[in-house]
């Protein structure tokens, strides 16, 4: 009988290096570890099927832009009309059963996590869309790209916190190019 | 010489903090709040620089971005920089500038010897001349021309700094800090909008810190900074100081560079050098001022032949006095402030040359100055061979007088800086009153405010700017933002001369373009050759092309040709402003991803496993693939690829084929989705059950193949090429919601989310076995040839194992989420071990394909058919499908189309190498002859010789022919039989063992 | 009619005269009633077509009419780069004529229009590049052009400063035309302007056509901005305009307009002796008489008719230039620009008669037509005098797109955004 | 140029890709004239000066194919619309 297989981080320490920032850390980059994450799509007619099905099961709207809807440990992001990105730190929340096009991304996204005053201006120097409090705020959600490569991210928290799905097989190039940007601004990264 | 020319006292300089830097080799000393050109004025440097075409001594004309002479090399070693204009380099300490384009040294250039040879080097001469013996271009004349061309030099070596870009959104974006800009920003900043005032001085104000001037009862520079706190202290608004707008795009996108650490002697750790913005406006206001116009006139390039304003801003903001004993030759009121600000600083002012026939400011100015006044003069000639000496001036009544000094400040006008408001190619038009190019249709969303609209006056300046704030923050949504216009000083009402243009009378040369050595007489000449047209005139003469892109000539050429050819000035026209309006470091729109990062590079699950083997990895598009694992002893790729090649095929092997592109198509509609989308049926095909699928264009054209596996009803998952991804994910999703947008079909791309491992060789299924969990057959008949089942390994890890085989081989590609990509791995090497597996890499696979006779990227190019590939009878006959109606078009079908086969050296010893064309036997390898090209070629290791794919005519009925393979780039020149593309195995035995 | 020869005699001679005595280069002459033979279009293919007709085909009776100045479209914009690197046999023969009348324009034209045969290295960065540079440089060998393929060695003595140490696409070699080089791109223009005008071609600027007379399928003459010209024949060569002004003659074609942008940098001191061109990205890269780099990369890729293009061109271009040689991070961009050109549907031009009896096209020359300029402008001259194709220009037909015998170089389909 | 996608808001043209011609549409495959109008189909273009819609997709964000409506004279963007919504009434408008 094989060994169990051990799950594994797309990120390892020389392709993703880890900072600590001089003084006070103007940002701080992780990776979010054990996430369920799926994209789930409407067939079509079954869409108000589905947002019942999501409401009885976890207790939210599906959102209808690109934002991110949350309740407890799951959360719907909009990403595109009748798509989203079931994203959830609960094992046992598997949206697999809901009447939709669902697939398991799991895997195939690392998530990061960019928290701390400097985060906006960190991000803008990757990502063009508007990040000023006026225009995208906690709940804020949006499919865009890190100069060229494709990331969906969301505002959690006003510290700033950001969240950003990344492919997996990009993960560790975005990591370096956050903490680039992040190394005149005090950034503490670490896996 | 300390600072020889540095006023007793004034300026916005610090003269507590001295700067040392070096000039030439010869150290000086400056002030922080210097520029390197304030700094050189300080201490009496005239000459710095010598003219492109002639050679000739060169002194400043301006104090802004406009300078057309100070040009230097800054720094030295790989941060030497070209071009740098010594008046918008500040100066820090430690500052290195050598001056440019002379030889050996500046004061003596023996390149000036151009002067003498100049009578010949007109405008065009190249184009009548060099011509004969038509070799010596190469050779002779170019090489010359080019050593001459060009001013600063690059070192040759990679730019050490580093860049960044970065995207700001706002609501009102304010180009120039003058007293126009501080008042737009104001009146939008205190409405509460999101404010980007972008500066390219390191100071805010504009003239605001040249002129003796109060605003709002201060002096006008206090007025700036009270300004400029106000709006570091509004939370929206964000100051870009060294920040020059440089472009604008459609929409309110504007492009501007920061110059972060140009005026440090080296970035600190990690910080840009410079940074590139991306700034996203709803409104704009342009408020970037005007700039002074020269007068032709004999010797006007002199060293010591200054801007009028420009010698006030060495006055007044650096406190650095250009000359000691000036001629001030003008025909606007405006130099009367010169006169005023000479006679205050202590300079002599020995001459006001009006070139109006009357006129109040300078008279009054003049004779507060105690100078002699000309009304109606005119400088005909600057006088002094290595800088200025002396005027000579021609009075209204026709005699000329010599009058010695060191400096002549000129005043020809004011052109409005319009160039950005004519980035979206309106042409700026002509205002009589003004005498000035004024703003055309400026881009959407821009208003232009301030000087550079033509309001000259600073009360218009601060009123107009300050309504243009507004209204701008008002268009974006925002109301209140208040500006009550501060008092300032009353101006007089001031007449505007149109001319002199040119002054006649002189025998030197005269220039319209200092810094490309265009002359009066290069202008005139141009109109006689017929090149009477701006844009001719520009191209011909090169007026308007040189670094300063013709800020301070431009005008005064058109209106020379205008002139000349008896046409007005709004007749003859103006050329176009483009982006960038100063010119901007390459490097800095490079932005920071250089090197390794220019692209992004993905790994696949394998890449860490593979690193600790020791693999050799190769670039596959913007993968890391890895290409071959050498062993101890094997001395290149090619014995690893032999050896890799050899295990699976007596075996077993593991690669990592998770770099294929795979797509999750699920929904009702998903089978006949993929019908029409491929050339065969897929609505058919069993659950449980793949098949090799071909995609074409809507031209009939391959575009791609895959295989598609059917896992439930309503849900397929398909494979792409690694190189057409990206490409057929964007094809799949224009069929789906354009073509066929009736149908109920999801994609999902999952190409990140399985890793997967193909497993090949006699003894792959052993090493399958060995990993699926109980109760999973994986027998010839549990999991045949193209079957695929869903199942789990290791103890329960979910996995999806096709029987598809690339090799050849009995093989499997098994699938498991890519967090386990690296243990499964490891676990299917472990597995294998019993076995003799190897980990193989891309040149062992792609040997084997290539022994298989697979059509991969170089038979799928883009120009093959389905036919060429010997694929028709994927093409259905029974259904449409994108591509099919095309596909049937002559030249699609012709029979002599080249199609596949295989090559077999005649001599099994020779090479063969992609890329060599074939051609009969026997006939001249010419391209009359030319039947087809090799498109992959191999050393097969099962053949124990070099083999090759080709596209040959008429391929398939020529089985046996000995055909040569001409290579004539590499010398390559073998004969080889026509042979059947698949070299092993062409039964398909052991897939299906 | 301007009979100046130039030569240094007549440069000696003019300046001891003060250059008082030049001619104009052409003339300006009103539009005359009725010609042999209207051009329309004063660019590169325009004039050049106008001078073969008078010159090797003896019609004389020919006006350009043009809607600007001449020079002012594409052939005064473009990144001056001519050589005869082509992979399909379509092509090969028609761009190698157009070197070979490059390589004698001087004496042709009596005009120093400095063609420069500094060569073109298209780098390569795989295996499987190298290979398929190899197939054209094979393909051009056996048409009698010269190539080579450089390995890395060799490049890096010829051109030093490109990022061989740290480069994410190693740069392998190069495909290498030494006899290809970089024209002066105005004088292309007055070069050819001159020798027309000398012949007695009417070069007729700021003269728009608006409209065709056609009577029972036959060319008439055109309607322009200055009035009715009569011609017997037509020829349309308004590269970048072409869909509209055929439009007026009722033709649609397989041509969409788009912008490629172009940059030049300040003028330095010799840093580059050839043309270069990356080929892990969009760059290429030569240095002018003038010593600023010109250099530009993909088009825009929308279609445009507003002579300029947008911001993420720009960076991607120079991404790319800063990947491929780091060393020019610190001259400066001078100044950037965009043409419109008729992207055609497989990136090959058209050379051809049109439905309309007496009415010619020459289109579809993308962003590569400037090379091509003599050739096509002797092609269409042959075409138009001769009423039959140039031997070198048989295959640029427009029903190859029916018949499906396009000349797709790239592979890329009927896309024109991607050529 | 930025382009107001329906769900995600203006974005850089740096997020979009371009297909062109919006208003050539998908041949009858099995009508009698079907191959001259594929050719004409994949390859004639209006090509205007002036309005013109066209195909994008919304390619670095929501994915979805628009129909955008934009000036080529001057790049002025006049609508934007989701291409599946054009798609699908102009199947019912048949
Ligand atoms: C930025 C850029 C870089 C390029 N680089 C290269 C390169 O390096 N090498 C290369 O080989 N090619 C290059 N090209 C392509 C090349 O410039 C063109 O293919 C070629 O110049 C087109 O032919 P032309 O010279 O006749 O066109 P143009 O000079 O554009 O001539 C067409 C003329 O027709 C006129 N016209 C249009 N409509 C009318 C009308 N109704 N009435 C009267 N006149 C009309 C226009 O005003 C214009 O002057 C480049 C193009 C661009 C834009
Ligand atoms: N009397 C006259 O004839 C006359 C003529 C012209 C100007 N003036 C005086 O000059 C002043 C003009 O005021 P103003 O506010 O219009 O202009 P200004 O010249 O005071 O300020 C313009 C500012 O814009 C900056 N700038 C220009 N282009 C830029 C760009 N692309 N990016 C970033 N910054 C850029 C400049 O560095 C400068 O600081 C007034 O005081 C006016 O009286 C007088
Ligand atoms: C090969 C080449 C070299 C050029 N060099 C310069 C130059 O040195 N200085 C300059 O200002 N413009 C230069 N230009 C650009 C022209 O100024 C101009 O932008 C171009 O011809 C397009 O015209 P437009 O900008 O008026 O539309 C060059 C253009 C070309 C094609
Ligand atoms: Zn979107």
């Amino acid at each position: 009988m094989p060994e169990p297989l051990i799950a594994r981080s797309a990120l390892r320490a020389h392709v993703a290096p880890a900072s600590a920032p001089g003084s006070a850390p103007g940002a701080r980059l992780r990776e979010v570890q054990d996430v369920l994450v799926a994209t789930v799509a409407a067939f079509k007619g079954r869409e108000d099927e589905l947002a019942a099905a999501v409401r009885e099961r976890y207790g939210l709207d599906l959102p209808a832009g690109p934002v991110r809807a949350a309740a407890g440990a799951s959360a719907f992001i909009g990403a595109g009309p009748g798509k989203w990105l079931f994203v959830s730190s609960d094992p046992s929340a598997d949206p697999s059963g809901l009447p939709a096009a669902v697939v398991d991304q799991s895997d195939g996204r690392t998530t990061l996590s960019l928290s701390g005053p400097a985060a906006r201006e960190i991000l803008s120097t990757l990502v063009s869309i508007d990040l000023h409090p006026r225009a995208f705020g906690p709940g804020a959600a949006a499919a865009t790209h890190a100069s060229g490569v494709a990331v969906h991210l969301w505002q959690v928290d006003d510290a700033p916190t950001y969240e950003i799905a990344v492919f997996r097989s990009y993960a560790a190039t975005l990591w370096r190019w956050i903490a680039h940007a992040g190394a005149a601004r005090g950034i503490d990264a670490a896996l | 010489m300390s600072q020889s020319h540095r006023l007793p006292a004034g300026g916005l300089v610090d003269r507590a903090k001295r700067l040392s830097f070096s000039f030439d080799g010869k150290t000086l000393e400056g002030h922080a709040g210097d520029t390197l050109a304030s700094a050189l004025v300080a201490n009496g440097v005239k000459l710095v620089g010598r003219s492109f075409k002639y050679h000739r001594p060169r002194g400043l004309v301006s104090a802004g971005a406009e300078e057309p002479n100070g040009l230097v090399e800054l720094r030295t070693g790989a941060r030497r920089e070209p071009n740098v204009k010594a008046t918008t380099a500040e100066l820090y300490d430690g500052l290195t500038a050598q001056s440019q384009n002379r030889w050996p040294s500046l004061a003596f250039d023996l390149m000036a010897v151009n002067q003498l040879a100049a009578p010949m080097f007109t405008a065009g001469f190249y184009y009548k001349t060099f011509m004969w013996p038509a070799a010596f271009w190469e050779k002779l004349y170019e090489p010359l021309i080019r050593r001459a061309a060009g001013l600063g030099s690059l070192s040759g070596e990679a730019d050490p700094d580093e860049y960044e870009k970065a995207t700001v959104h706002c609501d009102v974006l304010v180009i120039g800090s003058g007293p126009a800009g501080l008042a737009a920003a104001l009146a939008a900043g205190r409405s509460g909008a999101r404010v980007v005032l972008a500066e390219e001085d390191f100071a805010l104000g504009g003239r605001l810190l040249a002129e003796r001037l109060t605003v709002g009862g201060v002096p006008a520079a206090q007025w700036a900074a009270q300004a400029e706190a106000e709006l570091a202290a509004l939370p929206d608004v964000t100051l870009l100081k060294r920040t020059a707008v440089f472009g604008v795009y459609d929409d309110g996108v504007y492009g501007a560079i920061e110059k972060v650490a140009d005026h440090l002697p080296v970035p600190a750790p990690h910080q840009p050098r410079q940074r590139y913005w991306r700034i996203v406006a709803k409104r704009t206001v342009l408020a970037a001022g005007a700039i002074e116009r020269p007068i032709a006139f004999g010797n006007n390039d002199r060293p010591g032949v200054m801007a009028a304003g420009a010698v006030r801003s060495y006055l007044n903001r650096f406190g650095a006095a250009p000359g000691r004993r000036a001629v001030v030759f003008a025909n606007n009121d405006d130099a009367a402030r010169t006169v005023a600000d000479l006679a205050a600083a202590g300079c002599e002012v020995a001459a006001v040359v009006d070139a109006r026939g009357d006129a109040t400011a300078l008279q009054a100015a003049a004779k507060a100055a105690g100078a002699t006044l000309l009304f109606g003069g005119q400088v005909v000639e600057a006088l002094g061979r290595g800088a200025v000496a002396g005027a000579r001036i021609a009075s209204a009544k026709g005699g000329t007088l010599d009058v010695p000094c060191d400096l002549i400040a000129v005043s020809g006008g004011w052109n409005p800086s319009v160039q950005l408001s004519s980035h979206h190619g309106a042409r700026p038009r002509w205002d009589d009153r003004l005498a000035a190019f004024l703003p055309g249709q400026a881009p959407a969303g821009m208003a232009v405010a301030g000087a550079a609209s033509g309001a000259f006056g600073l009360a218009q300046c601060l009123a107009e700017g300050a309504q243009a704030g507004r209204a701008a923050a008002e268009a974006a949504g925002f109301s209140g933002g208040g500006f009550d216009r501060p008092d300032v000083e009353p101006e007089p009402e001031e007449v505007y001369g149109a001319g002199p243009w040119r002054v006649s009378g002189s025998k030197a040369k005269a220039f319209v373009d200092f810094q490309n050595d265009v002359s009066v007489k290069d202008v005139e000449l141009a109109a006689r050759e017929g090149f009477v047209s701006v844009e001719h005139l520009k191209r011909y003469t090169t007026l308007g092309m040189a670094t300063d892109q013709g800020k301070t000539g431009n005008v005064l050429g058109l209106a020379i040709m205008a002139e000349v050819t008896g046409r007005t000035i709004p007749q003859t026209g103006s050329t176009l402003a483009r982006s960038p309006f100063a010119p901007v470091a390459l490097g800095a729109l490079g932005g920071a991803h250089r090197g390794k990062e220019y692209r992004p590079t993905r790994l696949p699950p394998s890449h860490f496993f593979a690193e600790e083997q020791g693999a050799v990895f190769v670039e596959t598009g913007q993968w890391m693939r890895a290409a071959y694992f050498p062993q101890a002893g094997e001395k290149d790729w090619f014995e690893s690829m032999v050896r890799e090649v050899t295990t699976v095929r007596t075996k077993v092997g593991v690669y990592d084929a998770s770099t294929l592109g795979k797509i999750d198509v699920q929904g009702p509609d998903a089978g006949a989705f993929l019908d029409r989308v491929y050339t065969s049926a897929f609505s058919k095909m069993p659950v449980g059950k793949a098949r090799y699928g071909l995609a074409l264009r809507e031209d009939g054209f391959v575009l791609d193949d895959g295989t598609i596996a059917r896992l439930a009803e309503g849900h397929y998952y398909l494979t792409t090429s690694t190189a057409h991804a990206a490409q057929m994910m964007r094809h799949l999703e224009f069929c789906r919601q354009w073509l066929f947008p009736e149908l109920d079909v999801h994609l999902a791309s999952i190409t990140d989310q399985w890793a997967k491992y193909a497993i090949a060789g006699p003894r792959a299924r052993d090493v399958v076995a060995a990993l699926v969990d109980e109760g999973n057959d994986v027998s010839n008949e549990g999991l045949p040839f193209l079957g695929v089942k869903e199942l789990t390994v290791c103890g329960g890890v979910k996995a999806r194992l096709f029987r598809l085989s690339f090799s050849g081989e009995l093989a499997y590609e098994l699938a498991v989420p890519a967090r386990y990509g690296d243990a499964m791995i490891r676990a299917i090497v472990k597995a294998g071990e019993p076995f003799g597996i190897c980990p193989y890499g891309a040149e062992a696979l792609a040997v084997m394909r290539i022994e298989k006779g697979h059509a991969a990227g170089p038979e799928i190019n883009g120009q093959t058919t389905a036919g060429d590939l010997g694929m028709t009878g994927l093409l259905s006959t029974k259904k449409d499908f994108v591509g099919r109606t095309l596909a049937t078009r002559d030249g699609l079908v012709d029979p002599n189309r080249p199609t596949l086969v295989g090559l077999r050296p005649v001599d099994r010893t020779a090479r063969l190498r992609a890329g060599a064309h074939l051609v009969k036997r026997g006939v001249q390898p010419v391209a009359a002859n030319d039947e087809g090209y090799v498109t992959s070629a191999a050393y097969s290791p099962s053949n124990g010789h070099w083999i090759a794919l080709a596209l040959l005519s008429r391929g398939p009925e020529r089985m046996g022919e000995i055909v040569r393979v001409f290579d004539p780039v590499r010398d390559g020149d073998v004969e080889c039989e026509v042979v059947s593309p698949c070299f092993v195995d062409p039964e398909g035995a052991r897939l299906r063992a | 009619m301007s009979t100046d020869r130039y030569s240094i005699f007549s440069l000696l001679r003019e300046t001891l005269r003060g250059h008082t005595g030049w001619k104009p280069a052409w003339r300006s002459p009103e539009p005359k009633p009725h010609y042999d033979v209207v051009i329309v279009g004063g660019g590169g293919h325009g004039l050049a077509t106008a001078h073969y007709l008078a010159k090797t085909y003896g019609v004389r009776n020919v006006a350009v009419l043009e809607k600007g100045w001449i020079g002012g479209g594409n052939v005064g914009r473009n990144t001056t780069i001519v050589r005869s690197n082509y992979l399909l046999p379509g092509n090969i023969p028609f761009y190698e004529h157009s070197m070979k009348l490059w390589e004698g324009l001087e004496q042709d034209l009596n005009y120093n229009a400095m063609v420069s045969q500094r060569g073109i290295l298209n780098l390569f960065h795989s295996d499987g590049q190298r290979d398929a540079y190899a197939r054209r440089g094979n393909a051009m060998r056996m048409h009698g052009v010269d190539a080579e393929l450089v390995d890395a060695p060799e490049l890096k003595r010829i051109l030093p400063m490109l990022d061989f140490d740290n480069a994410r696409f190693p740069i392998k070699g190069a495909l290498r035309q030494k006899r290809a080089g970089t024209v002066r791109h105005d004088a292309v223009a007055w070069g050819y302007a001159r020798s027309a005008d000398g012949f007695g071609v009417d070069i007729i600027q700021n003269c728009e056509v608006t409209g065709f007379r056609i009577e029972d399928g036959r060319i008439e003459g055109v309607e322009t901005s200055r009035g009715f010209v009569g011609a017997s024949k037509v020829g349309l060569a308004c590269a970048g305009n072409s869909s509209r002004v055929a439009a007026m003659a009722g033709l649609r074609l397989p041509i969409e307009s788009h912008a490629l942008q172009a940059f030049v940098s300040e003028g330095i001191k010799p840093f580059i002796d050839t043309v270069c061109t990356f080929g892990a990205g969009h760059f290429y890269v030569s240095q002018s008489d003038k010593g600023g780099l010109v250099f530009g990369g993909d088009i825009d890729g929308y279609n445009s008719y507003a002579q300029r293009g947008n911001l993420p061109t720009v960076e991607d271009v120079l991404e790319s230039g800063m990947a491929v040689m780091p060393a020019i991070g610190r001259v400066k961009l001078l100044r950037s620009w965009g043409g419109i050109m008729d992207m055609s549907m497989d990136g090959s031009p058209i050379i051809d008669t049109t439905p309309v009896e007496g009415l010619y096209l020459n289109a579809g020359w993308c962003y590569g037509g400037f090379k091509a300029t003599p050739a096509s402008g002797d092609s269409f001259a042959h075409l138009i005098a001769k009423d039959a194709p140039h031997p070198v220009a048989t295959a640029y037909r427009l029903d190859r797109f029916a018949t499906g015998r396009t000349i797709d170089e790239k592979g890329v389909g009927a896309q024109p955004n991607l050529h | 140029m930025r382009i107001a996608c329906p769900y995600c808001g203006a974005r850089g043209v740096d997020e979009f890709s371009y297909l062109g011609d919006a208003t050539v549409v998908r041949p009858d495959p099995a009508a009698e004239t079907a191959l001259a109008d594929f050719v004409d189909y994949v390859h004639t273009r209006e090509n205007p000066f002036g309005r013109h819609r066209e195909l994008w997709q919304h390619a670095s964000g929501c994915q979805s194919w628009l129909v955008v409506t934009r000036d080529t004279r001057t790049h002025a963007i006049e609508a934007v619309e989701v291409a599946k919504d054009v798609a699908l009434a102009r199947g019912e408008a048949k």
